[in-house]
């Protein structure tokens, strides 16, 4: 029998703008693939860059950060934050081996629920392009 | 040990016709310290609720995981539900398998199912890590302050007062009264300004729940709603305030006089002066810089060089009272506040920006608040209208309109909406003033926006016979008497060349300079322009992203008298609502300090968006960072930067997060 | 007479133990020369000239991290580790890291015997290498060993110009020695290399009377307190015992730890015996020179140098003890 | 100018539009037409598209007002009109932009003088590296028939020596080859693009 | 250039009682160097300075917070007193700093002097200390050029090369932190590795959890290791520790334009941020 | 004794014919006060108002031609006249971007280097730097001075190096002399600068305002700073009188020829002679001639 692969996927969704948007995908029956598990922040800024690392270690095909858009965050400044620390930290994985097509920062508002769900399946589609993450 | 409960929702269909239910609670009552888990129909309904309720007291539950719809959506409801059976409300934990599950995964029954089972899981791993949480209550100090004298200010301090509260209102300037006690007529009705703003004015100075602080500047601002503490700079009048009784002697008699502020430079004041005849409170106030004998202790301080001034001491002299303080220095006054509202309003667009209009070279070349003074019967020519350069009266007037509005290239793309309306009033007052006078107004728009403003305008064009110039000149320069404007009739096409004999420039608004450093002590944001930023722009007007702190007028952009009144009520009346109560509830999800853990390096401080951190000294002398809970609003930002992990976040705990994530490979 | 074998015929009874054992042996990568499972393929490169390895052999029976057992995710079955049935010969290890097992067995085959050791141990052989490189560092003469000391070891091979000669101790050893690859020949046993000697005497009493001295505070403003020099050392047995939540278990692991690192000796409510650096420092000496030879008799050090060479600022042992007799008490 | 017949049927994308916005790195949807540009431009007497006009005409589309037109060519560049625009458009630019985008198209009777002297000035340098002043002067009054052109000035120039009667040369004759090389880049980049079309 | 050294350092314990120089002695081996701690003015005499004195000594500041202490560093660790005061380790009165010009380092470890540069110091930029009392030796120049070759040569490979490269790097860590111990930057009251509860990190050394480890402790010195090399120096196992540390360096500097220590007053990148930047996004 | 300071300078084409006095005595000041001019031997026109109105390469390459020459002698450019000096300016700003630097450097046949930083600097900027290096002789006192500094000196801002309206390192140079700068509002309007051939009603209407104006100023004569404004205000003055008819007589000296005659140098090498409107009258009234 042949084993399609099936990524997983963890994200990083702020409370305010793509946690709520993540649901409006859903309050719009938008649907999306499967392989994304999501874990709710405050703010995007809550993401301490060693929880991406933490969940490659563990074994996840990708991880993805999602806040507001630049200028939208609720609490005013933790997705400049966010972008700094993620920006930093993908050039680096993908230094030490791992793609950073693998992870992830968008920015998604309340209203983008359809955008919401383009960005996993998106992201899903890269993911199964990649195949498995060589160990 | 924790005993978790997990109640796995139907939503009716809305799930189950998605995800297979009975295999979720199959699962679930595997899971690590899972003691019950259990479905329902509906579990929002009251029997659902019930039925929760009733779990955990009979399992004994101290933990509880509600997989239904999103948290967004009902996490109240259950979290009251969990209180209600005894339990912590925060020991609960919501997995959402139905907006990220059910109805985004409804092709596949399968993949569906095993999403919820992990989320189940998941937030299973999260809530066996939750801690009891308490929302803390603070007490609000019923008093508030007011920040900025002018009709916003005054209007916000009376109705906080009326509503039976004590207000602090805090001006900078020697009087309130603001710019509308510059101003001589209103628009569109042709109200004498000061008629209107003076009987409030005396009601603030009358009222006993405002205190009025004149003079006096924001120094320092600690604290959170309900709690702050302000450190008040009360500026060195030079007048012992106790004591003198405006009787006015000394501000008549004083020799010095120097460029009125009050009339834009186009009259004079002396050193002892109050700004206007209605200024409230009539008090004066000494001008350092002008002041005969202040200059003459100077320069005895100096050491004696350069020229004597003369020892005047006249006010000291005559006044009858001894009021004169020469010795009194700048005082700083802490009081507590439980609200702030910041009016500090708009100062006109300074048109020495302007170089190709002379950059305020030709005295003949005027802002429209120089104009005002011009007309106003108790301004510096009583009211006749005048050529600055010689005193002759102009029958030529030209305005220019949008001079440091809507230009990029001067750093102000805003457009200042009042400059129309005041140059239509303008011309008509011109005509009114002398029916020889023919104006001449180059625009680029003409905008009236509001409660018969378009009618006003019509008058300008149909009575005042004033001749409207679509465009914006390009150059004013002198040419004998007569100032020139360069212009183009933009609906003919063609370059307009304007011999005049006055110029105005409808000068825009501006916030006061310094309103970007006040934002900064407040906490609150501002924008390019130092115009400070609301907490939303439509349903939340007069709040700021910092709770307790309101805004309200021209501080926030260009407004108009009623809309800057409209405002002060509404800031006033969100004073009110807080003071409604006599504590606050505060959210528990804050960020909290291991003092063990922190080695002080501060990056914390350097990132909280709230100011919420601060840092204190331990016995062991080590300095560490400490959380403002009332401040912080839990983003946990810090949390995120925070190397050593000594700061964390309640009920979003790296312990907590990480558990979610492990929990997905176990 | 010497028993020789000549370094094709070595090289060729190594491709035949790798198939029947797991072979261990010294592997040079990055300029890193450590003692590394080998495949057959991997023996002719072998580079049979090396001195020490950065790290000591000792992980191979007390390895850097271990799961002693596991509990099902019911929370009730234990699950013993597999262990491969495969016996291990370690091929290359120097009389001075062999001793330093020697100093290790002392401790952990003591009744009671720690298990998962000596299910290790027992299955071990170990084939050693006579040192003709000492560093400058060394000194294992002074602590009672020997470049070509063949005490601690099953086989001792000496290099000698005509082939390897080889000396075979134990009956492990004698029966595993290929004799149809090797050949008698007359050449006698080279004599060992110099190795600088370090006097210890009195260095014990020495100790004991300085416990006090402020030396150890003087030292340790130099020392870093890491771990290098407990995790290079042959005979530096500390270990850590943590749970460790798996996929669909929970391991109970061990691992190396160091009387140097801050947490060591922290203990339920906070209390550290040993708070400062000072103290950390001094445990070290002090278990190398009085307690372990209070205990065994022998001085916990076999004259490997390799703290020395690993030590980042220059802490040395040979320093230390020369320094500590002349100590005024 | 303005008549029945000059209904404007607007077109807001053209080749001149995008060019011009090419040239000057700007969107000229920027502006909105308060006409600064014209009320400072020192020329704006005598054209008869004046330089707001001329924007708004490229925010339409209107190509053939704009080759028709002078402007650009009465444009002194001196940049007033950019250094005043409330938008920060560079007008000044877009002048340029439209003398290069009409390069090639037949000039319009009044824009013959412009592009006479601009050619002959150019050629007063073109082999010589440096512009002869004299030369220029009496070519343009030749080819232009303005034969009494600066005549006043020219006894006062001469006898102050202020006129050179020969070219002043540069050393070695790098100009020939700059625009040797520059017509063989042009060139090539026109078939590149007609490549790509 | 020594007894400029010893004579300074002499001068300011002589009139800091009780205070401490903190400089270089000659090792063991009696070739190469090692850190020394001068308590009295009588003993400069051992101080030395060449091209062995590899240690970064301003990490023994954190030993000696609010105690006086004078200090000889080279312009790369200078930049570590910088990064210290900058995140309210240290307390700039109390430190004296002698700053020496660095000739560049040779390739010292115990007992053997290799006859090459420091790897370190071969991509140095600054040639003068960042901060410093008192100066010893001529300013040099800055060298213009940054040089990433290194780097640049890791970035050229494949994905999967690069993933089997740090693989094998990080599997041969033994966990002994030593580079954690002798880093500058490294002075958490207990570091994320050692922590339970929430556990970051697995005490198992395998390579999943020296792999979080490795890549925790290079990104925990983002944009503010300052090039001294030392962890490199010191890891027993040879693993090239600033490979990694220098690509992060790369990317602040480009990123953020940053290059940490150089002053001790600039807000770090992970401090604040700037609106309108747009780091590489996803694609 | 004072440091010599070293330029490259760019005479510019009219350095040869019309604005003979004003290449002259910019050396002569130059060398007046310490400031060695390094002119290249094979310099070329900038193109001046025709080349970039023809094609847009042409436009940088040729005062790129001269940038190179100054880049590689490792000098700031000098430019006396102010037309060129814009050329320059922006051709040395458009050689930021990269394709036009690969254009540019194919049309001149060299390789550009990257980041190229090519300093341009007025003659005005130079005096003004150097300013404390004039021993005044003969202050200029009492001479009312309209400074005009033309269109191209203050604008675009991108190269500018003064304010665009009311530009003020000319009225602090001739300030520094002891003469009178007078406040005019016409500093930076446009001539009609090289339609003198093509339109000159244009140049007769813009300068007779130029000259209307700064005598409506007060001024005793005009100070110019490019040989194409010059030639409009003063060669042209005459015929602009006639046109207008209204005799002007406001002389309009280069100003390295006042800087000259405040240093003390001889009229004669000042070439006074050269100019059409005769200044010596108001030398001589004003006690300076």
């Amino acid at each position: 029998m042949e084993l399609t692969y099936e990524p997983r996927i963890v994200g990083f969704l702020c409370n305010w703008c793509s946690y709520a948007g993540a649901d409006l995908a859903g309050t719009s029956r938008t649907n999306y693939p499967a392989n994304i598990r999501i874990i709710r922040v405050p703010c995007s800024g809550r993401v301490d860059p060693l929880f991406i690392v933490k969940a490659f270690q563990l074994g996840a095909d990708g991880v993805l950060v999602a806040g507001c858009h630049p200028g939208d965050c609720h609490y005013s400044d933790g997705n400049y934050h966010t972008r700094r620390r993620v920006g930093l930290l993908r050039p680096f994985l993908d230094y030490l081996g791992l793609d950073k097509a693998r992870l992830r920062l968008e920015w998604v508002s309340a209203s983008e629920g359809k955008r919401f769900s383009e960005v996993v399946s998106s992201f899903t589609d890269t993911l199964i392009k990649m195949g498995p993450r060589s160990s | 040990m924790a005993r978790v409960g997990v109640f796995i929702c139907h939503c009716g269909t809305n799930i189950s016709g998605a995800v297979d239910v009975a295999r979720v609670v199959e699962a679930a009552q595997k899971m690590p310290m899972v003691v019950i888990a259990s479905d329902n129909k509906y579990t929002c309904s009251e029997p659902g609720q019930a039925s929760i309720r009733q779990a955990i007291v009979s399992n004994k539950l101290n933990r509880v995981v509600i997989a239904a719809c999103s948290p967004r959506m009902h996490e109240p409801t259950f979290r009251k539900a969990v209180s209600a059976a005894g339990l912590n409300p925060y020991l609960l934990e919501i997995a959402n398998i139905r907006e990220q599950c059910s109805w985004v995964h409804s092709h596949d029954r399968e993949k569906a199912t095993a999403k919820a089972i992990e989320l189940v899981k998941m937030a299973v791993a999260k809530v066996i890590r939750h801690e009891p949480l308490y929302p803390r209550e603070v007490p609000v100090t019923k008093r508030a302050l007011v920040i900025g004298g002018g009709i916003t200010g005054i209007q916000a301090a009376l109705d906080i007062a009326n509503a039976g509260h004590e207000v602090v209102l805090l001006e900078q300037e020697p009087s309130i009264g603001g710019r509308m006690a510059q101003l001589d007529k209103t628009f569109p009705t042709l109200d004498c300004s000061a008629c209107i703003l003076t009987p409030k004015m005396v009601d603030v100075a009358n009222h006993p729940k405002i205190r009025l602080l004149t003079y006096a500047e924001i120094k320092e601002v600690r604290g959170f709603v309900g709690n702050f503490k302000v450190e008040i700079t009360q500026k060195a009048r030079k007048v012992d305030y106790s004591k003198c009784t405006g009787c006015g002697t000394c501000w008549q008699k004083c020799p010095e006089k120097t460029p009125s502020e009050f009339d834009l430079g186009l009259g004079k004041r002396p050193s002892i002066y109050i700004p206007f005849a209605q200024a409230v409170p009539t008090k004066p106030v000494i001008d350092t810089d002008s002041c005969r004998y202040i200059k003459y202790r100077q320069w005895l301080a100096a050491g004696e060089q350069g020229k004597k001034p003369p020892e005047c001491r006249i006010c000291e002299k005559i006044c009858p009272t001894g009021s004169i303080a020469w010795d009194q220095e700048p005082q700083t006054i802490t009081e507590e506040f439980g609200a702030i509202v910041v009016a500090t309003g708009f100062q006109v667009y300074d048109h020495r920006h302007y170089e190709e209009y002379g950059g305020g070279a030709y005295p003949d070349v005027i802002s429209g608040m120089q104009l005002e003074r011009l007309m106003n019967a108790s301004g510096p020519t009583g009211g006749e209208i005048v050529r600055p350069s010689d005193g002759t009266h102009p029958k030529t007037v030209a305005f220019v309109c949008c001079v440091g509005s809507r230009d990029q290239a001067k750093g102000r793309t805003y457009c200042s909406k009042v400059c129309c309306m005041y140059t239509a009033k303008h011309a008509i007052m011109l005509k009114e003033h002398d029916p020889d006078v023919q104006c001449y107004i180059f625009y680029i728009d003409v905008r009236t926006g509001g409660k018969d403003y378009e009618e006003f305008y019509l008058r300008t064009l149909d009575d005042a016979g004033a001749i409207y110039i679509k465009g914006r000149p390009s150059k004013i320069y002198r040419d004998g008497k007569k100032m020139i404007v360069l212009g183009e009739d933009a609906l003919m096409g063609r370059p307009i060349e304007l011999a005049a004999d006055l110029v105005v420039l409808a000068t825009g608004m501006e916030p006061r300079t310094g309103a970007d450093k006040l934002a900064q002590k407040l906490n609150i944001s501002y924008n390019t322009y130092h115009f400070l930023v609301e907490a939303h722009p439509k349903l939340r007007p007069v709040e700021t992203q910092t709770d307790g702190i309101f805004v309200a007028g021209a501080c926030v952009g260009p407004r108009d008298i009623p809309e800057s009144v409209a405002q002060g009520s509404a800031a006033a009346a969100k004073v009110a609502g807080l003071f409604s109560s006599d504590t606050l509830v505060t959210d528990p999800i804050t960020s909290v300090v291991n003092r063990e853990r922190c080695t002080g390096c501060l990056l914390c401080v350097a990132i909280c968006p709230y100011k919420a951190i601060d840092c204190e000294t331990t016995r062991d002398t080590r300095v560490v960072a400490v959380v403002n809970e009332s401040l912080c609003k839990g983003c946990g930002l810090c949390v995120g930067a925070c190397r050593p992990k000594a700061i964390d976040l309640r009920g979003f705990t790296s312990q907590q997060i990480l558990e979610e994530v492990n929990s997905l490979w176990s | 007479m010497n028993r020789i074998i000549v370094d094709n015929n070595l090289r060729s009874w190594l491709k035949e133990l790798a198939e029947k054992y797991t072979l261990v042996a010294p592997v040079t990568s990055d300029g890193v020369t450590l003692f590394k499972h080998v495949k057959g393929s991997q023996v002719d490169s072998l580079d049979l000239q090396y001195s020490n390895t950065a790290v000591s052999p000792k992980g191979c029976f007390f390895p850097l991290s271990e799961t002693m057992f596991s509990i099902g995710s019911d929370g009730v079955n234990v699950i013993a580790p597999v262990s491969t049935d495969r016996e291990v010969v370690i091929f290359g290890i120097h009389p001075c890291d062999a001793a330093g097992i020697a100093l290790i067995d002392r401790v952990f085959l003591a009744e009671p015997t720690d298990t998962h050791y000596k299910e290790k141990r027992d299955r071990t052989i170990l084939i050693g290498l006579a040192c003709n490189a000492p560093s400058p560092e060394c000194f294992c003469p002074s602590v009672g060993g020997g470049p070509a000391n063949p005490m601690y070891l099953d086989i001792l091979l000496t290099q000698t110009s005509a082939g390897y000669i080889v000396q075979a101790t134990t009956g492990k050893g004698k029966e595993l020695t290929p004799a149809a690859r090797m050949e008698e020949k007359d050449i006698p046993l080279p004599p060992p290399p110099h190795v600088t000697p370090v006097p210890l005497e009195g260095v014990s009493e020495m100790m004991r009377r300085n416990f006090d001295s402020p030396y150890w505070d003087r030292v340790a403003d130099r020392c870093l307190h890491c771990n290098i020099c407990s995790y290079v050392c042959p005979c530096c047995y500390c270990f850590d015992i943590r749970d460790y939540m798996g996929k669909d278990k929970i391991d109970r692991v061990r691992s190396w730890e160091s009387c140097q690192s801050a947490g060591f000796t922290m203990i339920a409510g906070g209390h550290d015996p040993r708070p400062t650096k000072g103290a950390r420092l001094r445990q070290r000496w002090y278990h190398k020179l009085l307690y372990f030879p209070e205990l065994f008799g022998d001085i916990k050090c076999t004259g490997c140098g390799r703290c020395v060479r690993s030590c980042p600022v220059n802490i040395d042992i040979r320093e230390i003890i020369t320094d500590v007799q002349k100590l005024n008490v | 100018m303005i008549s029945a017949q000059n209904t404007i049927r607007p077109r807001p994308h053209t080749t001149y539009r995008s060019f011009v916005e090419a040239h000057i790195r700007q969107s000229i949807a920027q502006c909105y037409q308060c006409g600064k540009c014209t009320a400072g431009c020192p020329v704006a007497y005598t054209m008869e598209l004046t330089p707001r006009r001329v924007i708004r005409a490229l925010q339409l589309g209107l190509e053939n007002e704009l080759e028709n037109s002078s402007t650009m060519w009465i444009c002194l560049s001196c940049l007033t009109c950019s250094a005043r625009c409330p938008r920060e458009i560079n007008i000044a630019g877009v002048m340029e932009a439209l003398r290069l985008a009409t390069i090639g198209k037949k000039p319009t009777p009044d824009q013959k003088k412009f592009r006479l002297f601009h050619d002959l000035f150019i050629m007063s340098f073109q082999f010589s590296g440096r512009a002869y002043e004299l030369g220029l002067g009496m070519a343009y009054n030749v080819m232009s028939g303005q034969f009494l052109n600066m005549a006043s000035i020219i006894p006062g120039m001469l006898r102050r020596g202020k006129l050179a009667f020969l070219p002043h040369k540069s050393r070695g004759s790098e100009t020939q080859h700059i625009f040797q090389r520059l017509e063989g880049q042009n060139k090539a980049m026109n078939q590149a693009e007609a490549g790509t079309k | 250039m020594i007894e400029t050294i010893r004579n300074k350092a002499k001068e300011w314990l002589e009139k800091n009682d009780g205070g401490c120089v903190i400089g270089y002695e000659r090792a063991s081996d009696g070739m190469t160097a090692r850190p020394v701690f001068i308590y009295k003015p009588y003993m400069v005499g051992s101080l030395i300075f060449d091209e062995t004195c590899v240690h970064n000594l301003s990490k023994y500041l954190l030993n000696r917070r609010g105690l006086k202490t004078a200090i000889v560093v080279k312009p790369c660790d200078s930049r570590g007193i910088n990064l210290l005061i900058n995140e309210h380790q240290l307390d700039r009165e109390s430190i004296y700093v002698i700053g020496v010009v660095c000739p560049g380092m040779k390739d010292a470890h115990f007992g053997r002097i290799e006859d090459r540069p420091l790897s370190k110091c071969r991509v140095c930029l600054h040639h003068t200390p960042a901060v410093y009392d008192v100066l010893v030796g001529e300013p040099q120049p800055e060298t213009a050029s940054r040089d990433y070759s290194d780097v640049a040569r890791i970035e050229g490979i494949s994905i999967h090369e690069r993933n089997a490269f740090w693989k094998e790097q990080f599997e041969r860590c033994i966990r002994c932190y030593g580079c954690r111990q002798v880093c500058a930057g490294c002075y958490c009251q207990e570091c994320f590795v050692d922590e339970l509860d929430p556990l970051w990190v697995g005490i198992r050394s395998g390579p999943e959890d020296n792999w979080i480890w490795n890549i925790g402790r290079a990104f925990h010195l983002s944009a503010r290791c300052i090039g001294c090399g030392e962890c490199e120096r010191v890891c027993p196992v040879g693993i090239p520790l600033m490979l990694a540390n220098r690509k992060l360096e790369k990317e602040s500097a480009d990123l953020f334009d940053f290059e940490p220590g150089m002053d001790a007053g600039t807000a770090p990148p992970f401090a604040t941020f700037l609106k309108e930047e747009t780091l590489e996004k996803v694609e | 004794m004072i440091e010599t300071a070293r330029y490259a300078y760019y005479p510019g084409c009219c350095s040869k014919a019309s604005a003979k006095e004003y290449t002259a005595t910019t050396r002569l000041v130059c060398k007046a006060l310490g400031i060695e001019l390094e002119e290249s031997p094979d310099w070329i026109c900038c193109g001046a108002s025709s080349a970039h109105s023809i094609d847009r390469i042409l436009g940088i390459a040729l005062p790129a031609h001269e940038l190179l020459y100054a880049g590689r002698m490792k000098l700031d450019l000098v430019a006396s006249c102010a037309l060129c000096f814009s050329r320059l300016k922006i051709a040395a700003a458009e050689l930021k971007d990269d394709d036009v630097r690969k254009r540019v450097g194919e049309v001149l046949g060299q390789e550009i280097p990257g980041n190229p930083d090519y300093r341009v600097m007025h003659i005005l900027q130079v005096l003004e730097k150097h300013l404390d290096r004039i021993h005044l002789e003969k202050p200029l006192k009492g001479l009312s001075v309209a400074c005009y500094y033309g269109c191209l000196l203050g604008r675009p801002k991108e190269v500018a190096f003064d304010d665009a309206e009311n530009p003020q390192v000319m009225d602090r140079v001739v300030a520094a002399l002891g003469g009178e700068p007078v406040e005019w509002g016409f500093k930076a309007e446009c001539c009609g600068g090289s339609h003198v051939f093509t339109r000159p009603d244009i140049v007769s209407k813009l300068s007779h305002r130029l000259l209307y104006q700064a005598k409506q100023a007060g001024a005793d004569c005009l100070a110019v700073v490019c040989p194409v404004c010059h030639s409009n205000l003063d060669a042209m003055q005459k015929s602009i009188g006639k046109e207008y008819k209204e005799e002007v007589d406001l002389p309009a000296f280069y100003i390295t020829q006042l800087v000259g005659l405040a240093a003390g140098l001889p009229p004669r090498k000042l070439m006074f002679e050269k100019l059409f409107v005769d200044p010596m009258r108001l030398l001589r009234a004003k006690g300076l001639a």
